[in-house]
């Protein structure tokens, strides 16, 4: 059974209106349980809403999404998904734990377990001093990071991230992109992840997406086959060799 | 066929509500003449066609004026509100005030004040009821927001009258429209009430009181049902004109429902 | 003693509806009460005030109270929307309804009113009105302006309205003891001009005491209890006739104070005149009166049709009378006459 | 500190008022006293005799008096009758937010209820007080028996009040349920939150500007509720009635109109004072980072 | 003349209270007309406060900001800056030409001229197509690029640009570097520009300003000295030289 299984999917906004966008097209793709998908694709080609159908927040013009063998509809009633969303979508009245203990509480954990999770997230994403804070009063990264800490605080079986790092400077993204592929390993996670950094898609994924400009569509997709990351593989060269054939792909799409 | 759909959902709850009063009364009819069923009222409203029609006109011409002058003073205390502090604290505890006094109260100062056949009097107390709301609302909405859309007219050194106009004016139009839309009934219970107390006879506020006062409770409620529709009309033509005047509000709904 | 005999029978519960708050007007059934007058019968009645909106036809209809006090033109029109009610003592055997303007207006008789602003309360008060319009050859709805008048002077004061409707034991007064702005004394009988319907030939007549019909058929105790109550009230307006001071007191004392002290003597003694004499016996329908009234109605289309015979009924109130005269009470007031009630500012 | 500025502020404001009206009244007087057909004034403009104005101190005078027959001064009558109208504004409000709350709550669920039924509330709101009041203070005396408690004609009034403070709350309320970016609406739907959780954690928080505003116009409108309510039912003991009965009597004595007007407005201010004050509490720090 | 100089600025939030944060401290900073300043630094360091403070949206605690010899209020109405934000700032009533035009309107030009320059910017952030949507029917990187063409829609003395490139995939963002560079150069604008990527620094700047974490401070200043960029200057030894100075500095305050 695969995680995730999407066939023939298209999506159009706004259909018949002069304001028409086609923004996916024709989108086929099987992604097995625990695998690391990272999409890819310039500016406005779709990611996003592929992720949205993923999540069925959004539904597919034509074509079907199937997730964990049944419709997304219903996983997504099962609670099979995480998700980290391209803006923060912070909740403004709470404070930053309180954030990040929104999903635990839907999910009926104690009241002990959940300080104890969200004080342990925080320190995964360094902002034990901001637990009292409220969002509005931290920078845009420190917004990022408690909305990434927001979708690891539970353990879904597919976790959907749309840039989850682009507010983060390089130590800092390093950093959490090893705790996510820790994360990843430690609990079999299916994941698909937005990105535009091509290193960062080949650190993180077994499998890279490229997708072309509008309508989007899938042009390419790469099997990476690094194996274990370690600090190493950066300076590895069939990193190198794989970032380049990404990279490749890519302006191949937007040629 | 587009405008349409808009009011089928209205037609069908209609059709539900009247049924079920109707029928309703029909079992337990036992004080139906106080809350007689529509059906009668529905024979009363056509019977006396003529003299609703006319009370109809007159009252919602004060409904109309007293809603439109009701509205520019409350958005234009809101500005001021907004602009500034002292007004606020002045002005919003006198907003209070007035709008805490029963317009019953006021019917006679007023009718005194601008005379009893003027049909000022009655303006005023429209006036006077629609302003409130419309300036709490409009007030919350000037203030509530966006920081950084503030701090970027601010970057341009935008005057402050060009940033309420760029960013605080329509950041408040969801909140003004849920006020008008409050208003319009607002302003025609003022006017009916208003009527109560003095002014021509023939417009629907005596027509009610008068019949009600001689248990023609049928008559009652067929100049009821014609303030119901001024109400009604009022509130049809708020809600196109919010639509017109926010195209991009109903684009900011999540994906879900724009399915 | 007393005590004792209130465990022996207990008091009968029973509820009054006036027309309008508490004054002078219902002076009759606030003595009755104070003096323990229903007590005497073996009643314990709660008087419940009216209001702008209280119509109290409908409210005994429905069983929110026993008796109701209303005028007779506005018990009659619900008893023909279907409301089974009935008039059962006639206290009041006059209009007390004028139309008032300025002398200096020239308005000396329903003629002069065409082409003017013609204010009324509506709610049944401008039938007389309208009766006495049309007996000069004038259309209410379109001869007059009519304008809908709050319920006090100022409108006539303040020139907004050439004749204000007004009642001789109220707002006529109310006019008396407003300073005029002009003169800067009190305004005068003579500053004045003023329309009796009672001379017309247009009044109708006025407050009564309206009781459920159906529950006078079944209810042989609701019928008992009707000739006790009328009984009692009518000892009380017999005692305000006589005991003049003791009833201003009794309603200033009823309510917060409405009109002042001396307002509410003048009402007092306006009200007592509409209701002295009484020759045929206080509370008893006087056909003549009741036949006038009627033909106003029917004639101005405010009712459809001459009411039937069970609009009203003597048997209570005669009874009544017959118990009260029986007692050695002056049932009639042949001899009674005003007497004469200082104006002060402000009905102070 | 910034309390006693704003009382400052504010009191300097009712001085300035009360000059304007004490001015424009010698104004009015001085270009023509009592002569009809005046070109503003007495026609756009109020009319300024004592009749029609009755000068401030004589309003003012009014409260420090005692009415013939009666053991207490006015303001103290006021503060005792204010009193009785608050309670029933106060069970009013309580009740008609509640049900304002629950409608907005099925409306903001259910769009087509929305589309089908708003425009009835709306229309509820046009029939008039007094084509309903006298049903309502009836149906109490008669009907309500199975009510746990005897049923009081004062809480017939309570019921008129409801019936004008349900109204701001379902719409505005209506509004600020929707109001969620659709970001933090999709995020509740991912994490298939029930109706309960969405609504607890994300619709009414999000809601509360909007509510509170609600809150306040709902306020001052139960205490309006409440005074007509009196007034339509004949429910004695309160200010509706002292203003009527002050109406009736205005040819006689316009300053009491003036003062007990002036009690309800003062009422009707502390009512909303009130309600600001659990705003400060319940919206506290977020809040004050959002507004400008 | 310097166009910004800074002397002794710090910057303390909720000061007393105990969510009190400083975010900057000892802040001097001078720079000339012309140049082209990169911000970098740890997520939280400062950086967005320090851009508030140039544009005296937000007043420093203690120390001064003048600009163009002016206090920065002054400057600010006189209309010196453009600024781009990091949330992209749209303003949801206005179609995307719209919010590129606000800022002319302000200025007082003309409908036409008007008109032409925002079709000119929409070409540049190439997003003809969405002249007449709406900011909420766009992707998270169409909107920055919406705001990064109303940032250069006028010609600013001063532009401040707080991480304007970040939700942009690689091709999008060096195309939208070598406009940027463009423009700079054919203005002489004063350019102050907050990135989290070290190459986009190196490539686009004059001087590159390292900030250390909370309390931010400034670090080291690296004299960049490229010349005129080409596309050949990313291969450029000199190039990757500077990268791994910055690199090497950040690491350091990091660390
Ligand atoms: N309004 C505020 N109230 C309180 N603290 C604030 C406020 N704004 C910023 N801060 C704090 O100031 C510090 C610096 O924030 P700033 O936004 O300048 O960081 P930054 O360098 O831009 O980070 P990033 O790269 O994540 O955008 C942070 O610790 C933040 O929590
Ligand atoms: N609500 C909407 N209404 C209309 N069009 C939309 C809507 N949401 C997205 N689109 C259009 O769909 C296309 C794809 O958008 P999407 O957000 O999926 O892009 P993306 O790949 O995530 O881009 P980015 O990398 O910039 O985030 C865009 O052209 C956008 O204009
Ligand atoms: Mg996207
Ligand atoms: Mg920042």
């Amino acid at each position: 059974m695969n995680a995730i299984h999407i066939r023939g999917a298209t999506k159009v906004f706004n259909p018949g209106k002069s304001s028409q966008v086609e923004a996916l097209a024709d989108i086929d793709l099987a992604v097995e349980p625990g695998e690391f998908i990272t999409l890819i694709g310039p500016s406005g080609c779709g990611k996003s809403t592929l992720l949205r159908l993923i999540s069925s927040l959004a539904l597919p013009t034509t074509g079907s999404v199937e997730v964990n063998g049944k419709p997304a509809e219903q996983a997504r009633l099962d609670r099979d998904y995480g998700m980290a969303f391209q803006t923060s979508g912070l909740f403004d009245w709470r404070t930053v734990a309180k954030n990040i203990e929104l999903p635990l509480e839907l999910m009926g954990w104690s009241k002990a377990d959940r300080r104890r999770r969200s004080s342990e997230m925080l320190e995964l994403v360094k902002l034990g001093d901001f637990a009292k804070h409220h969002p509005s009063e931290l920078s845009g990264g420190m917004q990022q990071r408690v909305a990434i800490a927001r979708a690891l605080a539970f353990s879904p079986s597919i976790l959907l991230m749309d840039e989850p790092f682009g507010a983060l400077d390089e130590m800092t993204r390093e950093h959490m992109q090893d705790e996510l592929l820790r994360i990843w390993r430690d609990t079999g996670t299916t994941l698909v992840f937005v990105t535009h950094s091509i290193p960062e898609a080949v650190y993180l994924s077994t499998r890279v997406v490229v997708m072309s400009p509008r309508p989007g569509r899938i042009a390419a997709v790469i099997d990476v086959g690094l194996g274990d990351r370690q600090a190493s593989t950066r300076d590895d060269p069939a990193f190198f060799s794989k970032v380049t054939e990404v990279r490749a792909a890519l302006r191949e799409v937007e040629g | 066929m587009n405008s349409l759909k808009g009011f089928s959902a209205p037609i069908v709850a209609g059709v539900a509500l009247f049924g079920l009063w109707e029928g309703v009364l029909s079992v337990f009819s036992s004080d139906g003449f106080v809350l007689p069923p529509p059906s009668e009222i529905a024979g009363a409203f056509i019977d006396n066609w003529d003299a609703v029609f006319r009370g109809a006109r007159i009252t919602g011409f004060v409904v109309v004026s007293g809603l439109a002058a009701g509205v520019i003073l409350g958005v234009l205390a809101a500005l001021l509100v907004t602009r500034f502090r002292t007004a606020n604290e002045t002005i919003t505890p006198l907003a209070v005030a007035v709008n805490a006094i029963p317009i019953i109260a006021l019917a006679p100062i007023f009718n005194n004040w601008f005379g009893l056949t003027s049909p000022r009097s009655n303006q005023a107390i429209v006036v006077a009821l629609v302003f409130f709301p419309i300036f709490i609302n409009t007030a919350r909405g000037l203030t509530q927001v966006d920081r950084s859309q503030i701090e970027l007219m601010e970057s341009y050194a935008a005057g402050r009258a060009r940033t309420t106009r760029e960013v605080r004016v329509p950041n408040a139009m969801p909140f003004f429209f849920t006020a008008l839309k409050l208003a319009t009934s607002l302003a025609v219970i003022a006017a009916i009430v208003a009527e109560y107390f003095g002014g021509r006879q023939d417009a629907l506020g005596p027509m009610i009181t008068q019949s009600a006062g001689l248990t023609r409770y049928d008559d009652a409620w067929a100049a009821v049902l014609a303030g119901t529709a001024i109400g009604a009309v009022l509130y049809a033509s708020v809600a196109v004109l919010e639509r017109w005047a926010m195209p991009w509000h109903s684009l900011i709904r999540s994906h879900r429902e724009e399915t | 003693g007393n005590d004792d005999d209130a465990d022996v029978r207990e008091a009968q519960e029973v509820s009054l509806q006036l027309q309008w708050v508490p004054q002078s007007q219902f002076a009759g059934y606030f003595a009755a009460r104070d003096l323990g007058f229903y007590e005497d019968v073996g009643l314990n009645v709660t008087i419940i005030d009216g209001g702008l909106d209280i119509v109290p036809a409908t409210v005994l209809d429905s069983g929110g109270a026993d008796f109701a006090i209303s005028w007779v033109p506005r018990g009659l029109v619900p008893r023909e929307e279907g409301l089974n009610i009935t008039n059962i003592a006639q206290v009041f055997q006059r209009s007390g309804t004028l139309q008032v303007s300025f002398a200096d207006a020239g308005i000396d008789g329903p003629a002069d009113l065409e082409g003017k602003l013609v204010g009324n309360w509506g709610f049944g008060n401008e039938f007389e009105l309208f009766a006495g319009l049309n007996s000069v050859g004038l259309d209410p709805q379109s001869d007059v302006t009519l304008v809908q008048q709050d319920f006090n002077m100022t409108a006539l004061i303040n020139g907004d309205i050439d004749a204000a409707q007004a009642m001789t034991y109220n707002e006529y007064a109310q006019v008396l003891e407003t300073v005029n702005p002009d003169t800067g004394e009190l305004f005068q009988p003579e500053d004045l001009s003023v329309i009796d319907w009672n001379e017309v030939g247009t009044a109708m007549l006025q407050d009564a005491i309206w009781a459920d019909a159906d529950r006078l058929e079944d209810d042989p105790e609701y019928r008992d209890m009707a000739v006790r109550f009328v009984e009692a009230s009518l000892r009380g307006w017999i005692h305000c006739r006589d005991n003049f001071q003791e009833c201003v007191d009794i309603v200033l004392a009823a309510s917060p104070p409405f009109g002042g002290p001396s307002h509410q003597a003048w009402m007092m003694n306006e009200v007592n005149a509409l209701i002295w004499p009484s020759p045929g016996g206080v509370g008893v329908m006087e056909q003549a009166l009741y036949d006038q009234t009627i033909d106003v109605a029917t004639s101005q289309g405010i009712l459809q049709a001459a009411p039937d015979a069970g609009a009203f009924r003597t048997d209570i109130a005669e009874q009544a009378v017959a118990n009260l005269r029986a007692a050695g009470h002056d049932v009639s007031g042949n001899g009674f006459t005003r007497i004469q009630v200082e104006v002060a500012e402000g009905g102070n | 500190m910034r309390i006693a500025r704003q009382t400052a502020t504010f009191v300097l404001f009712l001085a300035l008022l009360a000059g304007l009206y004490t001015g424009y009244k010698a104004f009015g007087q001085a270009i023509d006293d009592r002569q009809h057909g005046w070109a503003v004034v007495g026609s756009v403009l109020p009319r300024t005799d004592d009749l029609n104005m009755p000068p401030i101190s004589e309003i003012f005078g009014q409260f420090w008096e005692t009415p013939g027959g009666q053991d207490r001064i006015y303001i103290r009558i006021l503060l005792d009758e204010a009193v009785f109208t608050l309670r029933e504004a106060f069970a009013g409000f309580l009740v008609g937010s509640a049900i304002g709350m629950a409608i907005a709550l099925a409306l903001a669920q259910w769009r087509r209820l929305e589309q089908g039924l708003l425009p009835y509330v709306i229309a509820s709101q046009t029939i008039p007080l007094i084509a309903i009041a006298p049903i309502i203070v009836i149906w109490g005396r008669k009907n309500f028996d199975f009510f746990p408690w005897e049923w009081q004609d004062w809480m017939s009034v309570s019921v008129i009040a409801t019936y004008l403070t349900f109204f701001p709350v379902a719409v505005n309320g209506l509004r600020g349920l929707q109001s969620p970016r659709p970001e933090n609406r999709e995020l509740m739907e991912s994490y298939a939150a029930n109706w309960g959780q969405t609504l607890w954690r994300l619709r009414l928080p999000a809601s509360l500007p909007y509510l509170f505003a609600a809150l306040k116009i709902a306020a001052t409108a139960s205490i309006v509720g409440a005074i007509v309510g009196e007034i339509s039912a004949g429910v004695e003991g309160g200010l509706g009635r002292r203003i009527l009965r002050e109406a009736f009597n205005y040819t006689t004595g316009p300053d009491r109109l003036f003062a007990s007007v002036l009690g309800a407005a003062v009422l009707g201010i502390f009512v909303f004072l009130a309600v600001t004050g659990v705003e400060r509490l319940v919206v506290g720090r977020w809040g004050r980072g959002a507004a400008a």
